[in-house]
């Protein structure tokens, strides 16, 4: 198989595969049969089966983008310490399952002591859900690997530890298509300028049909810049949303200077007393200062703190918003508020309040 | 009666019931009334109507009739049946402005209803949907006369047509404990600053005024003007804690839980052990839920003044829109109070009658460009109640971040100067 | 004056008269003074005072329109057994205002004797507020006073008494555009075809662009018929919203057959507890059936019963449906759903179950 | 090494502070990676990233590279200064389907780890946002090479472009007592049956499926995926009184009282005198809240199943929509009851993908051309849980109202036979 060979293999198609070969057995034995879960310190977690049986939780926080050295690390660890069973979460956090209680402390220690970070579960600050940046991909107004390092370097004692309200789920994401997704606390590119045209290049890379149905504005038109086929903004009506770009790479919208980041906040995706929310613009005009980013971590704190102090047991960062209000959200993380927090997309109307409830 | 009574077998239908007729007041008009004229009004307009009871289908149409001097104010009907029913053929409404709070006594009544007989139908009604005194039923003749006969006792037509409307205005503070302003006085300062707009329709389409006292907002003005006005305060509610415990002794604990405590939309209220009620008043959103089921023992607080929301309508042409939060506090106490009012008022509708579209509602204009133009449009700042949570969608250009910021913390410093000055 | 005179006479635009004029001297030295309200019984209301003065307020329903006759007995009545202070409310019921608490029993029976319904305060249905219909209007799809004079009848005792969780604001309109606005009920006309259009009329009526512009779906385009200039109307697109007529009375929406009548329920304009919502569709396809219209008033009270029974306490009818659910609110009500209760129109989205907030 | 190390003085900022680093990992190929090919991708890689640091651009772009068989999986990325980077010139993405619930043992690590060491950057992600495992850099030989490989022993490759993309699914009901279905089986169902267009894009756009155990949610399925799949349950919650009486005594009442009764979002709970929890279930709208405060106390009925929502996104281009709920509740215990899953989902694709625009996701499809039209494409009947509430403007036209009243009608006739039969 190392050889390249003369009629090329074919797939075999399986699909997705079946983790129950990778369970642990315990977990296999009472799959879907468990009554409840404890939550015993930071990071670990003891679900109690109805058949009395236990599996011991330790999740721990890694650089998501694993070396094979780490990889063999954490083998080792889960080896020697734990049963051989792991499995990753949606947030890239690594779990050790177990099922001897006594194990969870010799787990904890060899983690901590291999530079893991044992932490992530419940009222905690779990790990930053990322994309790729400059790393991979090839959009990337920022390096999301790198914003999130820097962050959780000055977060982690919120991992280590369960004193929020609720769960922080914070994601980053490197261009304005945010494949970070939405969270409690969402740091995103924001463009701020209409990309400029490479027109040399427009006519053999570009398919301009394709970029001129993608601007969500119609911003784009086809012209004629000296004497060939390309195309052209309307600066106007650019809302700087990037998504020429990925179609077109002539239509440069990175910029080292006016490519910034912006955080939103209250994406809260879990069912939980209220229904699913939006995450909301709250900071833009941030500056995309590697290699550290310190004044996007420095107000993701200020926001956290604000959080930390107001907010009652339970309320997730959307709830608590919604029951102080938004004037005192500004009020109390210092940011200002200006004409680019109403909106004005398709359905801005329902964002506006029709009602005299107001915050004084 | 010399004339044929038309047959109403469906009419009649509707004098069953014990609900007062209007049917019964239309015939005693056809059968009382001594003056011939409005006894063969009646009986042609039961005709009509019994016709289109009959077809389920209506039979006026619209015309042109006006007052000397004015463009507005009068609905004019004609009908299409008039060969059948010629003594109700011409059938015009008159609208006619009512006081501010909808005050009448009994001899200013009687003065109206004798106008009208003389030269209308004797049908009135107090009042329409937008507040109007319709006087339902003059001919193109009669409509002068009638309106030259009240004027002159100081009554004056509403609007009809794109023109600033007839406004409306809830009992308030003549009767209402709940009234955070003056609501005749914001009502008639407004709608006289603008009596030209009233008289000669020559705005975009309709512009209409309502003032409510309180968030109970019993003049619907959110939802049907276009400029609401609404009484509202700013400092901590007024909690009269004897008058609490009473509430308590006369109607139980459980009862206060039930239906105050839990009721409230912030959950900013405490009863505590001992009886009294703990409102914590920078999250309380002046719902009045809380007020309203316990009169005697909650009040409004004492820094009053009113919100302004702007944009409210109806369905056409886009769907119903409510209106819009554009100043969420301003105090109306001293004469400028008031000029601020009115310009604010001055500002929107000359905003709007630069740059709407012809039959389109300020309302429908903030929808098409946007709430920050339109406030950048009438030099207003932007507020977070404006909205009830900031945009949730990235699709936004960013590019003056920084002096936006700048404009903000400016102006926070400004008003906490102003408050310390204050 | 009653001469038609050679120079007409310019009017005295005198605006909007000062109702301090017509106010009960007790209000007027009270003015912004009163401390609370009760209500004593229904269609009483007893205001008192800082100064400890008090008005007592006695509330009639009458037909809105008014004849001569019945103004002079209201008159009448005000002077013989109150003070000759009147006001009339936004729902055209009639307050009679008195100082001296031992006028209220006697004025409240000579209401009654008149024939007048004394109510319509607090909990109880007051008044439905109503527009024009067939009496007066140029567009109207039924007879907005003919259905209510109906409808009271049989809703009397529920003006009468106040037991109803909370306030009821019913309104009836007379076609799609809506003067009565929304309510915690609303009767409302709904077409249910295209307009025809009457093409010998066209030419001569209509102002073709106006009503082109009018449509909010664009379904009306220019045409010639038979050689002259007329409309047509793309009936796939025509949503029925009856826009048209008004500018443009050829185009003939209003039909014996098809005009049919829709109940609305859950508009509530007031601030109380909730922001302010509009009226949503629960019940269509009503006959337009004069004189008494059974079937809409037997919804109406369908809706009133199950609300009475089931809701709690100072919840309006869009408070109670919000607690339990639209789900269940066609159950207790016994009302069908259908597609036509999906909503989309523009922003539709919003109203759109984007949870697993579901009952069951 | 002979090769010059590139000096990343940005970079090694990252390696300060508490929290594992990526550039570490990276440097610990470049320095300790007994393969030289290794060591000179890591080299090369971190200088380009170095680049990017110090210009604040981004320096990949894509291409074509897939594995033979398939047109999709691959992430190509060949380097724009391929020239002062060159061994990191070619450095695409496999994207590998993790198993259902992303379990692992520590041996298949290993095994998945030697084999990218042989033909890889050695760089692996656990997860990519959509689910994948990620191995990062390959070069456009080794691509086949690589899954060829990993393929023999039970891996596959997930999707990339206008195709099904991988599926997602919680830790359900492996360890979590909230767990209301069998998410692996549902995962592996919906996916597998899928196969074909995962692996050849040929649809509008993409497509991804998440499964969650309850409305917790934990993999964001209704924001974040065409197709969420939903644990949840429709008879009574059960409730062991007598750890509720524990919880209470540990905690206290008024803790419960503040965090339990008064955060049901329909008010649903009761607290009794004698410490009992009664909930009211017709109006509990199965949020999770009180559950997951009391997970000993508080646990899903027995008569479980899921609900399914459509339409979810993120943000291109029309903003971002979250899934709307097309099937309230469905059982998923025997065979044909997961096929009506599958067949809903066929039915779903297929029909996005005749009416589906290019570039289009079904989510915006449905925004374009209304749920109802949506729902008769799919053969779904309309139920109110669908909407928030039903429509509010007047703006529709419903000449079959008769016939679509009388449809429901007989579906809830059918439902109440069924119920009583079963
Ligand atoms: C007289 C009137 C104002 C006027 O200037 O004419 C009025 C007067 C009062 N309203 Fe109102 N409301 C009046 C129409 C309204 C309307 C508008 C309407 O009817 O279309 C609303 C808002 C409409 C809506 O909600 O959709 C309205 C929403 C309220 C509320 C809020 C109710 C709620 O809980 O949602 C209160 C508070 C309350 O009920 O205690 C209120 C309370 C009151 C009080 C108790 C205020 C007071 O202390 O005097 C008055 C009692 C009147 C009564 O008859 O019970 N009034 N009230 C109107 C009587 C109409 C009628 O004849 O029935
Ligand atoms: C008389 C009245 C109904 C009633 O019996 O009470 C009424 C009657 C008419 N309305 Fe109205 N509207 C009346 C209050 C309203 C209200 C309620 C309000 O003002 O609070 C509304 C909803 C609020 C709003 O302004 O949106 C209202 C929304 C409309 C509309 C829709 C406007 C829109 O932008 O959606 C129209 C159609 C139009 O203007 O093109 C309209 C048009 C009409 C016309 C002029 C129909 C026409 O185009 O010929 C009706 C004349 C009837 C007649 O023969 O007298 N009427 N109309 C009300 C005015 C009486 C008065 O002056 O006091
Ligand atoms: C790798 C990954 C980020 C990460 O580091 O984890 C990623 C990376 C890319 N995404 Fe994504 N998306 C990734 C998860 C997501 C998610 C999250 C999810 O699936 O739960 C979303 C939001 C959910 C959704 O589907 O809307 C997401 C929404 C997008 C979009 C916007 C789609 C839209 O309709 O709004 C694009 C743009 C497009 O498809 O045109 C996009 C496009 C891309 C491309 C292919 C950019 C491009 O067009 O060249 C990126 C390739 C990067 C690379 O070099 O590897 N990616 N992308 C995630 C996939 C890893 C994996 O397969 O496991
Ligand atoms: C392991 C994981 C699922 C997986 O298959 O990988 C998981 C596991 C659990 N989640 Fe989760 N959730 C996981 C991601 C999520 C996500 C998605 C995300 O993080 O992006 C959400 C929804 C996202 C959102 O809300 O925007 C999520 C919303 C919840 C909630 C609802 C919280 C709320 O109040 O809004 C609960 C309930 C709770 O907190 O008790 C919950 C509860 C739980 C429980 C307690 C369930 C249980 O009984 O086992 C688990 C505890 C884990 C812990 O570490 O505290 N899990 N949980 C995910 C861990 C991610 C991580 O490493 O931190
Ligand atoms: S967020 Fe943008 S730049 Fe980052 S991985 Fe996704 S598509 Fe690429
Ligand atoms: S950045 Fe967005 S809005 Fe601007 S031209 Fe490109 S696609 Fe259009
Ligand atoms: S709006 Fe407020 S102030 Fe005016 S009458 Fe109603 S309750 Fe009283
Ligand atoms: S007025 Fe409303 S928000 Fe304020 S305390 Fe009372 S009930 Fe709560
Ligand atoms: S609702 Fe329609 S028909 Fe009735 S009065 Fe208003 S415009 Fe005329
Ligand atoms: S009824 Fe409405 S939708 Fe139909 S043609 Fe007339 S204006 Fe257009
Ligand atoms: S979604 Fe529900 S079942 Fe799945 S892990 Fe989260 S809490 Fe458990
Ligand atoms: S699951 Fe949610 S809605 Fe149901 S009882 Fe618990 S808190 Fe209330």
């Amino acid at each position: 198989m190392t050889q390249a060979q003369a009629t090329p293999r074919m797939p075999i198609e399986s699909g997705c595969p079946d983790g129950f070969q990778y369970m642990h057995p315990v977990m296999r034995r009472n799959f879907g049969q468990w009554k409840y879960h404890e939550h015993p310190r930071p990071g670990v977690l003891r679900h109690v089966a109805y058949s009395g049986e236990e599996i011991w939780t330790v999740k721990a926080g890694t650089q998501r983008i694993l070396d094979v050295f780490t990889i063999r690390k954490l083998c080792e660890i889960g080896d020697k310490y734990a049963d051989g069973y792991v499995r990753f979460t949606i947030r890239s956090n690594i779990e050790f399952m177990v099922a001897d209680k006594n194990k969870v402390e010799p787990l904890i220690n060899a983690l901590e002591e291999a530079g893991f970070v044992v932490g992530g579960t419940a009222n905690s600050v779990t790990m930053i859900s990322h994309t790729q940046g400059w790393l991979h991909c090839d959009i990337p107004g920022t390096d999301a690997s790198g914003v999130v390092k820097a962050m959780m370097d000055e977060l982690i004692d919120e991992f280590r530890n369960c004193r929020m309200p609720n769960r922080v789920h914070i994601t980053t994401s490197c261009c304005q298509i945010n494949c970070g997704g939405q969270g409690d606390i969402a740091i995103n590119v924001q463009h701020t300028k209409p990309p400029r045209i490479n027109h040399d290049q427009v006519a053999n890379v570009c398919e301009r049909p394709a970029v001129v149905a993608r601007c969500p504005v119609a911003a784009i038109r086809p012209a004629l810049v000296d004497g060939k086929p390309s195309l052209e903004v309307d600066e106007k009506k650019c809302i700087c949303c990037g998504a020429c770009y990925p179609p077109c790479p002539p239509m440069q919208i990175n910029d080292p200077e006016h490519t910034k980041l912006a955080i939103w906040v209250g994406g809260n995706h879990s069912n939980a007393r209220g229904r699913p929310t939006f995450h909301k613009l709250v900071a833009a005009g941030i500056p995309n200062n590697p290699p550290r980013w310190p004044e996007a971590t420095a107000i993701v704190k200020r926001i956290l703190r604000a959080y930390q102090q107001d907010a009652r047991d339970w309320e997730r960062i959307n709830d608590w918003i919604e029951r102080i209000g938004w004037p005192r959200f500004f009020e109390l993380t210092g940011l200002p508020f200006t004409k680019y927090h109403i909106d004005n997309w398709r359905g801005a109307r329902n964002s506006l309040n029709a009602s005299t409830h107001i915050r004084f | 009666m010399a004339k044929k009574i038309h047959e109403t077998p469906m009419l009649d239908e509707l004098e069953k019931g014990p609900w007062p007729s209007f049917i019964s007041g239309i015939k005693r008009l056809r059968d009382q009334h001594p003056d011939e004229r409005i006894r063969g009004v009646a009986n042609d307009l039961l005709g009509q109507l019994e016709h289109s009871y009959e077809t389920r289908k209506g039979y006026w149409k619209g015309g042109t009739v006006s007052v000397y001097g004015y463009g507005s104010g009068v609905i004019p009907r004609f009908s299409e049946v008039g060969d059948a029913f010629p003594e109700s053929r011409e059938f015009h409404t008159l609208r006619v402005q009512p006081p501010a709070g909808n005050f009448y006594t009994t001899d200013m009544l009687r003065q109206l209803a004798d106008s009208w007989e003389k030269w209308g139908s004797g049908l009135i009604t107090f009042h329409g949907q937008t507040g109007n005194i319709m006087f339902i039923g003059a001919s193109t003749d009669a409509t002068q006369h009638f309106f030259d006969e009240i004027n002159e006792y100081g009554w004056d037509l509403g609007g009809a047509g794109p023109c600033v409307r007839t406004g409306m205005s809830c009992v308030g503070a003549a009767r209402c404990e709940m009234s955070c302003c003056n609501e005749q006085r914001i009502h008639r300062t407004l709608l006289n600053r603008f009596t030209d707009d009233v008289h000669r329709p020559s705005l975009p389409y309709k512009f209409k005024f309502k003032i409510s006292g309180c968030p109970n907002d019993c003049v619907n003005s959110i939802e049907r003007s276009d400029f609401a006005i609404i009484g509202i305060w700013r400092d901590n509610m007024k909690i009269d804690q004897d008058a609490v415990k009473e509430f308590i002794e006369k109607k139980g604990r459980q009862y206060v839980i039930d239906n105050v405590i839990t009721r409230c939309p912030t959950n900013c209220m405490t009863l505590t052990d001992d009886d009294r009620i703990i409102v914590k008043d920078e999250d309380c959103v002046r719902c009045m839920h809380c007020l309203n089921v316990m009169p005697k023992a909650l009040h409004p607080g004492d820094d009053k003044g009113v919100s302004v929301l702007i944009g409210g309508k109806r369905t056409l042409k886009i769907g119903d829109l409510m209106g819009t939060v554009i100043v969420p506090f301003m105090k109306l106490e001293t004469e400028e109070d008031y000029q601020k009012l009115v310009e604010l008022a001055e500002n929107a509708i000359d905003f709007w009658a630069e740059n709407g579209l012809e039959h389109e509602r300020i309302g429908e204009m903030i929808e098409r460009i946007g709430l920050v133009n339109f406030l950048e449009g009438i030099g207003v700042e932007p507020d977070p109640n404006m909205v009830l949570h900031p945009r949730q969608t990235s699709y936004v250009r960013t590019d003056g971040w920084d002096e936006e910021a700048e404009k903000w913390f400016r102006r926070k410093l400004e008003e906490k100067k102003q408050a310390a000055a204050g």
